[in-house]
């Protein structure tokens, strides 16, 4: 940060400032219209017309220090943070004129003016972008939303769940009110071996000749799968146990092909 | 992207067609009521003549998620009807019936038309009003006939939307008790090592496998 | 014309792009305020993943009346700013922000998430609490985190109503942002000597953090 010490001996051009508190020396009375000690410093930069980089901030305080010391001897009271200010610059300025100190740590008169210039550069700057945001198109303004708003129902819904099973049980247990163990209910699709041994041995003793299992299904038990393959499974069972005690023949003449009972009976 | 120079021409003549249509657009848009041609030709640019834009708005939208309708006199934009449950947020929560709730309704199912007196005697314990309340509620049981009994009490009976939920032509195919009893439903486990147990319980044991996976109602 | 098989279709697979589509238009339509993506995920049927929708939608609307926004991590549907002139009629008369309110909102968007005291330093002067009410009313900022620093100092930053206000995509949008950063003009440096300066320090992390990384608000 450059930091001038650029005498000018320019005073306060009234053009600067139509619409700023403070339109000319002469008008040096109103604090009101300022949002501060750094507001106070920022519009008195612009007197400088530079740049907020090439400020001269020894300029600038003894700018600060004199409007302050106008507005005392207008008998104006001066906030406590205008003077807290004012003391700080005239340290500031004390600083920047005399020789440092090589002897001590502290800043130097030219580090404490580069800080409150950037601190002024900063304050600049947003105020710049809050122009900026203020000038967007604004929502309600410049653009809409939709004038109609459909409300959004919320509907919360309890599903309750029961399975027939559940039901069967339920009532099972009422019915028997005693401890049950856990079962399967639905036999319609089940073909016991019992069943199809019953129905096989209707055959021993009558020469049908061969028969293919699959087409000995009994009926009602081609309908869906399930019952195709419990029918299926039973049967083949059964002809198992009765090819064992020879009552039957089995046969199949390639692997997969269709498997063929016949009644040993033919023979006797 | 529309160039400045088109809309400030078009304060002086009619913009085109296609300016007007995002216009008219626009202002149905935004306005908190369904909307008269007449204001919208108030509001229009001089010179539109907004019917043929909104005849094209209309053809446009006419597939979309928003509709041009007309309400009345009035022009509206509007949510696609047939996306309305989409307006609908559900929040479901699936709950499992309350074993009371089960057994009543399995007692009317088998036993309907029941009285709650009755229901009340096979359960052994009183029901609650919120039971029936609640198997009405989800439809699944109603009031039938009046008992001709003394006090004439109400009856309850399945619903078809008890048969559809539970995936029954009639009530008469739930499960009797003798197929209950044939399938071990209504009996205690034999005591292990009891013979003429062993083939069946080895049965159902597969049976219960087989089944598990094709069950779901 | 839709036929209710695609729609009923539509519950247990995906439903095709345009479907959804369509689908993602009625929800950001029938809705005021900007919807998430998460909640039109959470209201379009399963398997749905809107992103392509939202896409293809913002360039369908682009050169309408009405355009397709995104604010934050939400979308919104807005009339076209260039035809502000025809809305007067909706016009909601602004309330003149002060200059105090106006500098401590850009503040407060620029360097976010920002403590009082900070707002104070960068404009000099005590923040009142009429300003940062005003600006919660507004639902322009809200409280962010406490800062790490002795006293925990609550933040402030900007809402997504702020940036849907002012047709913001995410902050990173705020106009001149990147300016400021480059020129270090986003920085709290501590007064030269300041004893106080690791808090000031912390800030900046929290603050650089903010915007160098995805910003989601």
């Amino acid at each position: 940060m450059v930091i001038e010490s650029k005498n000018s001996t320019e005073s306060f051009d009234s053009t600067t400032f139509s619409s700023d508190p403070m339109s000319s020396d002469e008008l040096i009375v109103d604090l009101d219209g300022f949002e501060g000690p750094l507001d106070l410093l920022l519009t008195l930069s612009r007197t400088q017309k530079l740049d907020l980089m090439k400020i001269s901030i020894l300029q600038l305080a003894e700018q600060y220090l004199e409007f302050v010391e106008k507005a005392r001897s207008l008998q104006i009271e001066v906030a406590a943070d205008y003077l807290v200010m004012a003391a700080w610059l005239a340290y500031l300025k004390s600083r920047l004129l005399l020789p440092p100190d090589p002897d001590t740590n502290e800043p130097t008169g030219e580090e404490l003016a580069a800080h409150l210039a950037f601190q002024l550069e900063r304050l600049q700057a947003m105020r710049d972008v809050a122009a900026k945001l203020m000038a967007r198109d604004q929502l309600g303004r410049d653009f809409f939303a939709r004038g109609i708003e459909e409300k959004v129902e919320k509907i919360r819904r309890i599903k309750y769940q029961a399975s027939l099973l559940d039901l069967i049980q339920a009532y099972a247990r009422i019915k028997t009110k005693d401890e049950f163990r856990p079962f399967v209910m639905d036999r319609d699709d089940v073909y016991t071996l019992e069943q199809a041994l019953e129905r096989m041995r209707g055959l021993i003793g009558y020469s049908i000749g061969w028969i293919d299992i699959s087409t000995f299904l009994p009926d009602g038990w081609t309908s869906s799968a399930s019952r195709i393959r419990a029918a299926t499974a039973s049967t083949f069972a059964a002809t198992l146990e009765l090819a064992k005690s020879g009552d039957l023949e089995l046969r199949q003449s390639d692997n997969f092909g269709p498997i063929q009972f016949r009644s040993k009976g033919t023979d006797k | 992207m529309i160039e400045e120079e088109k809309l400030t021409e078009s304060l002086f003549e009619a913009p085109k067609i296609d300016q007007q249509e995002r216009m008219v657009e626009a202002i149905l848009f935004a306005s908190s009521d369904p909307v008269t041609v007449k204001e919208i030709i108030g509001r229009l640019p001089h010179g539109c003549e907004p019917e043929q834009a909104l005849k094209n708005l209309k053809e446009k939208y006419k597939s979309r998620g928003i509709n041009l309708v007309k309400v009345g006199d009035c022009w509206a934009l509007r949510t696609a009807s047939d996306l309305s449950f989409l307006m609908q947020k559900e929040t479901v929560e699936v709950r499992k019936l309350s074993r009371a709730a089960v057994e009543t309704l399995a007692i009317i199912a088998y036993h309907q038309p029941v009285t709650r007196a009755e229901i009340e005697e096979i359960r052994g314990v009183s029901v609650s009003r919120g039971t029936i309340d609640l198997l009405m509620d989800l439809d699944w049981i109603k009031i039938g006939r009046r008992r001709m009994s003394p006090g004439r009490p109400v009856t309850f009976t399945i619903t078809q939307n008890f048969l559809d939920h539970f995936g029954l032509e009639s009530a008469r195919d739930l499960p009797g008790l003798k197929e209950l009893k044939s399938a071990g439903l209504l009996e205690s486990p034999p005591p292990p090592g009891s013979p003429a147990s062993e083939e069946f319980m080895e049965g159902d044991d597969q049976q219960s496998e087989l089944f598990n996976e094709e069950k779901t109602i």
